[in-house]
């Protein structure tokens, strides 16, 4: 079981889950975060001062997946966030020792999707 | 496509009625005894005392033997007697006119935040400071000659330039627009609804439009189109006024014309990106405090309109209050029943509804009258958002057109039908009194400013397109307004 | 349970109160001769031109001779000199009425607010959609029949049905309720209070009520509560009105009736989910901005209700200002004592209870009495908020009760208490002016307004949860009355 | 410092105009015939009944033979006709005065949410707390003492104590401050002035002052520094008012006052943790509607302080909105060519500084004169915001000086340089109509409020200093005030 | 050393941290996400148009424990956050391959408690 | 490849990104969060209820990073977030299997920095 994180522009967002839900991965958690990368931010002013906003909006997943849907997970993030351009973001990949769901107790494998 | 095809027949049926009307006016010459525009006098009352024992009429302190309420048009003033002509300021008069001027002035802010809070949070200040920044820009060309293009006496089209920055324009009353309050009074008065209506157009190309695009265009817009279409209506020798044509406080010059606008800028700005999606507004809390004030503002509107603390003015507010609630009412069940749910968005956009609805005919029909315009304006508006716009597939991002154009135009239309003389000595009777001629009339009025706004709003549109591109890039839309056009967050994300 | 013996104590003293006063008042014909209600006239001054010299009275243009304000009792009517009896409109109290009224309306968005900001964030389109809808249907209500069952003279209990659909309320001012603004502008006016009593209530059942539940139980309470209630205090032929209760406007009628109404819902809906816990703000810089629309608006409700731009008009505006403050000020006092710390909710919570205990004396107090009642207020609802609400256990989830209801007794008695002829000669003087009687004329007519609210109340309540269910289900609530009563959300969460 | 020096040349310079002055004073007895204060009077209308009938000049009901509004001044009095000593009261200037004073008391809150907007979201409550902690604290304190202290007639400094507690204070008009509203209504009226001034103060120490030190400085700074200066330049008696300088609605007594003592706060206090960093602003939205609220209220704040319904409150209200729009602008096009996008708060912060600007010369200038006003006060305050702040160091947090006092002390020179005769008979010419004496007491004016506001304002803060620390701990800083000085959240962050 | 990542409902919250009290577990990092499960979203309506949300408010806990507080850890979210209806969530565990007090510089296992 | 989780007070960030600037380290991902540790909450008061929250805002980073930047990334870490106060937060270290730069399909540890 693995964990993949995605760092990803919030506009591509729905374009994500569309192609996640052709892959049949369907379980997800997403929240806003803050990115810091290779996108320049843009100048904020307040009252003449200039603030160089250098943190910008991302959007950031959390899918617990079987391994054999890692790849396919990878490739679906591909295609719905790339845009060549600079901040399309970044995919984690971590290991996942054990997954429970809460609801039924199950564990391991079958617990994830 | 079939819409189209709907729309032509219906430009066709308008042009018929244009034509039936010209026909019967040119053989009955009295049909243009009743002045439109948004100072209805009781001419009734002229040379009474106590007019007050004549249920319907009020007198006025100080205006012991003139009308009550100078009428503006020229069939009214030939009532007033000889020898009467040094009108007078009324303190209460001046005090409501006062007060109702700085009310319709927080209606602009009031329209920002029930635009704001629909947009997305990184587009909430576009909105604020194109709405802002009206109020600021509107304000100095009216006095410049904003006003002198739309009220100085005298030409059908345009006013003239004899009232520019004001010259002439004094405290004492200029009796043809308003016989018992300081003219700058109401000159200011009238700069708030100049200021307003182009904020109105804002919805329509939320979220994507290039500020100095959007300057170029208010201008441009409040000075060919704004200015002009208020002469029609309001001024004195304004060719719909002239007509008899009902606009208590605005409808067809505020209402219709900013609504057609808005459906042009829709049609030619494009969709946004994503494809016109649904709004989700980002707040809507604010878009209930924007409609809260909105609907406090309004009463400075059309209340206000009756230019003095009078009867007219109590009749304007007991059916701006009755129209907006029957119409909140309306679209609660419209929702109850269509989408399981009544929702505050539905509430507060057919309060507007109602507001916009009532306008024109605030100083002519009745508070029972009231509620059924109220109820239908948000059938009308509510089948013009949600079936007219999927329909024809514009991206009306806030439905400025679905709103205030077709409530307006029910609203016009409606003040052919419910108006009454019972209400208003001074008015007219519409069509359910007996007067099919005033529906046409209406009719007449609504379609000539929708022509004449749609087009010249698309002139200017053009050329401001051409010389500075009206829409921002893919790249600042994405981002937002609020960073790409003003370097600024409306919100700390993280502190 | 303790606490319902101490309250079982209470009644009974109020039995007795009452029963002294009705051998006192049996046997001391004269005792009515102070007018109840909102409109409190300056009797003395009748037929005097320059009555102005006189301190404490105030000259209205055009009311050369007749009584300033029409007192609206049998007893203030007999003074006014016949042959005077065409009564004039007069142009600033239209005004001033005028834009009270839309002060009065914008109250019911600044209570959406106040409540709003104190919900979860899950439940604040609950609030304001309540607070909405009631602004549309009563303002639709009271024009059909609201005002007629309220206001149409003559019986003790309700007014009848003569002025249904606003048949007969004309312009001419109706003498016994307004002499000098038109009869419709004091319907209107009276309108936005009947708007605003039932959205008090909203606050207990706050985050747990059925939105159709809502709709029926708030249409009969206003038919069956409210219109009587007022009708008591402030129409021709109410019994408390005769009996000389002074309520001037409406701590009895508006805020005594909806907070026991709203203790009663509290009571019988139970608690929220969680057992009643703490109120967390989602927002509470939007509860300060409905603090201060309340604060604003209620210039409108108190110097609105002396119907003029009169003196009254200027007591009741600097005793309610003082008031309001003195009780904020109490307030971060007992804070700050009990709590460490001085608290925003806390002033703001002070504010209100200031503004509603100063609502039934702001026509009879002098500004330092304003100042005691004030500060007492605050003591008097800290104690019902931290101490009385806890110790009976019902969860009034927005304190409805604690403030208002408890306020309003306290400004009722109060009234009692400070009353002074030395502020207006056509009211009367209280307990500590040496009358005693007034006082327990006002206990009676707390009583009796609480009684009736409660049970009446109560049999609506149970009518419509036999019919519609008042209480949503439990996983309802727990995703909150945006999502499951409304199909929206109050914010984006992600964009 | 190199800017230090330049001050010291600046103060060298102020009091070299006040000997000048003082030499030419002397020897020119006439030149106090000009009334200082709010309460400017059109004394060429004396006794002609329709004086209406001269532009410029607007005849109020009931005043016979006269003056229309009472000028405040002794010369003025002197001009009214004997045996006409008894004013009334106007119901419409009543009205008029009665909302403008609601309108007043809303800039307040309107301020709390302009500065709340501006602060990080663990201090907004810290803002609105002082803000409404301030309108009741001073609300109880003008009632108490404060309105004897500031408008008590007779001395030179302060207005003595005859008036505490509102004795005497009565219905009747008190013709030296306004001769046709009720005495009570103009203690109101300038009792939200006395409430606003120290509210302004706030942003200069925002985000680090201790709450208990807050209100100790504020209650001595009302008392010690705001009531004397208002006694100056309006109180019967005052110096400043006896000297003939032009304040119309409180230019140098709120604004210039309030502003010299934000910069003595700010310099004292020290910088905020992180060294005076930016302001980023947690909700702009909240601030574009503190603008719009105290654009709004600015109305009642520069109209309403023509005491009446008249003329002068006409060009007060077009001035105002003419010289906010035209700031708003100003400012827009600096943003613009400075920091390449116009920026929402700089258009609010314009709007804002422009409104300063012309509350000195609202009742004295043209709207032509207005726009140029507005035009500059945005350019002064800019620099001073973006040069002046950063170049001298010190932290005023959310701008006071930089814009009320910057604006302040343009406006009252302004008034010197544009104020007309032809708009205000009773004003006086400026330096550009040809009377540069004028701006020398305008000049003189300003000087004396900057001295002694700033040195009193310095000793209060000390004694304060020494007894209560007037800073917060750093770690309760970097908490936030909401938290450790309220013991409340402003918003829920889970839920 | 693990971290544990448990996603549950926003009102389950408080019962979950008296539960992980009980069990010792007193440090935990709480933030909002929005979930996607089976668990179906509530309809929203804006003018008439509808929009399926599918993503609803949950909460995700981050906690990192010793390796003999795994198993209580789970069970304690079991306890509190089970209601046996469909979103009541997952817990996740990972691997924690160090772990550091940033007052103390305390790596390991003696910095996680 | 490492992802390094640290949590720290709110005022501390701005220290801590320009320490880790200085190492060299640029790409990160921030969000806020709310910390339950040993730092004690602020009582809060609504209308003289007490409430003791105990939940206290914090800022999550989340940088992911070659093996040789581990020990920079925790000095910088500690450099500017430490105060020596309760409540500095902690470091949490786990491994990372893969990682992938969207915008250029990279893998790797060539598309970590
Ligand atoms: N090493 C990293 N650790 C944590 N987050 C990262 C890292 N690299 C990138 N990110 C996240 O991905 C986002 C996009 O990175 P950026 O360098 O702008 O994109 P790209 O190089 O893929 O065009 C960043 O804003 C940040 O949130
Ligand atoms: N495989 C997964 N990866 C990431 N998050 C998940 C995964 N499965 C579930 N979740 C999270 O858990 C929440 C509850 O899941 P859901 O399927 O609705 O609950 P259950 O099946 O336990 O009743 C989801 O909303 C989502 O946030
Ligand atoms: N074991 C843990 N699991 C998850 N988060 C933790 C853990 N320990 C600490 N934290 C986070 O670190 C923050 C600071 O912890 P705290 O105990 O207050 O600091 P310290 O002991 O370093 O002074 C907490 O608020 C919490 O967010």
């Amino acid at each position: 079981m693995k964990l993949i994180i995605a760092i990803i522009k919030p506009d591509r967002l729905e374009a994500v889950k569309q192609e996640l839900y052709k892959t049949d991965v369907n379980l997800m958690t997403v929240n806003e975060v803050l990115g810091h990368g290779r996108q320049m931010g843009v100048t904020e002013v307040y009252r003449g001062v200039k603030e160089m906003g250098n943190l910008l909006r991302k959007i950031r997943l959390e899918i617990a997946v079987n391994e054999d849907f890692v790849e396919p997970t990878i490739k679906a993030i591909l295609n719905g966030a790339q845009t060549g351009q600079i901040g399309d973001g970044k995919i984690f990949v971590m290991d996942l020792v054990e997954c429970v769901r809460i609801r039924t107790e199950e564990r391991g494998t079958t617990a994830i999707g | 496509m079939r819409q189209w095809a709907v729309l032509t027949v219906l430009v066709l049926c308008w042009m018929s009625a244009g034509m039936a009307l010209a026909t019967e006016t040119a053989t009955r010459p009295g049909a243009t005894l009743s002045p439109g525009g948004s100072v209805q006098g009781f001419t009734s009352s002229h040379g009474e005392r106590d007019g007050g024992g004549s249920d319907g009429l009020m007198p006025v302190e100080g205006a012991t033997r003139a009308p009550l309420i100078e009428a503006q048009s020229a069939p009214a003033s030939q009532v007033m007697p000889t020898g009467e002509s040094v009108p007078k300021n009324d303190t209460g008069d001046t005090a409501w006119v006062l007060i109702s001027t700085a009310l319709v002035m927080l209606m602009t802010p009031g329209l920002a935040f029930f635009y704001g809070g629909m947009v997305g949070r990184r587009n909430v200040l576009g909105i604020l400071m194109q709405c802002f920044v009206l109020l600021c820009v509107i304000s100095v060309q009216w006095v410049l000659y904003g006003y002198s293009l739309s009220f100085a006496p005298g030409k059908g089209f345009w006013g003239g330039l004899e009232w520019v920055g004001l010259k002439g324009v004094g405290f004492t009353p200029y009796k043809d627009y308003a016989a018992t309050i300081p003219h700058q009074l109401f000159m200011m008065f009238q700069g708030m609804f100049a200021i307003i209506t182009p904020a109105l157009i804002i919805g329509a190309f939320a979220e994507r439009m290039k500020f100095s695009a959007f300057m170029a265009f208010m201008i441009l817009w409040t000075t060919f189109v704004y200015d002009p279409v208020a002469h029609w209506v309001w001024g004195v020798g304004g060719w719909l006024k002239d007509l008899g044509a009902l606009d208590f406080a605005g409808g067809t010059v505020v209402h219709i014309n900013a609504g057609i606008a808005a459906l042009m800028a829709a049609i030619f700005i494009g969709k946004r990106n994503g494809g016109g999606k649904t709004i989700l507004p980002h707040n809507l809390p604010f878009t209930i405090l924007g409609t809260a004030l909105l609907w406090f503002g309004w009463f400075g509107f059309n209340a206000g309109s009756s230019l003095g603390a009078n009867e007219l003015a109590i009749n304007a507010f007991v059916v701006t209050n009755t129209a907006a609630a029957a119409a909140g009412l309306s679209w609660a069940l419209l929702d109850w029943v269509f989408n399981e749910k009544p929702t505050m968005l539905g509430v507060a956009t057919g309060a507007v509804a109602g507001l916009v609805a009532i306008t024109p005919g605030a100083g002519f029909v009745s508070a029972l009258s009231a509620i059924v315009i109220g109820m239908f304006a948000s059938i009308f508006c509510y089948l013009a958002v949600t079936v007219v716009k999927p329909g024809f597939g514009y991206d009306d991002a806030l439905d400025v057109f679905g709103v205030h154009c077709v409530g307006g135009i029910w609203g016009a239309l409606a003040t052919g039908l419910f108006a009454s003389k019972g209400v208003n000595p001074a008015g007219a009777d519409g069509l359910f009194f007996g007067n099919p001629k005033q529906f046409l009339v209406q009719l007449l009025a609504v379609g000539g400013t929708m022509i004449y706004s749609f087009v010249v709003s698309l002139v200017i549109y053009k050329i401001v397109d051409v010389i500075l591109k009206v829409r921002v890039s893919e790249k600042d839309e994405t981002v937002g307004l609020d960073l790409t056009q003003h370097h600024e967050n409306a919100y700390t994300i993280l502190e």
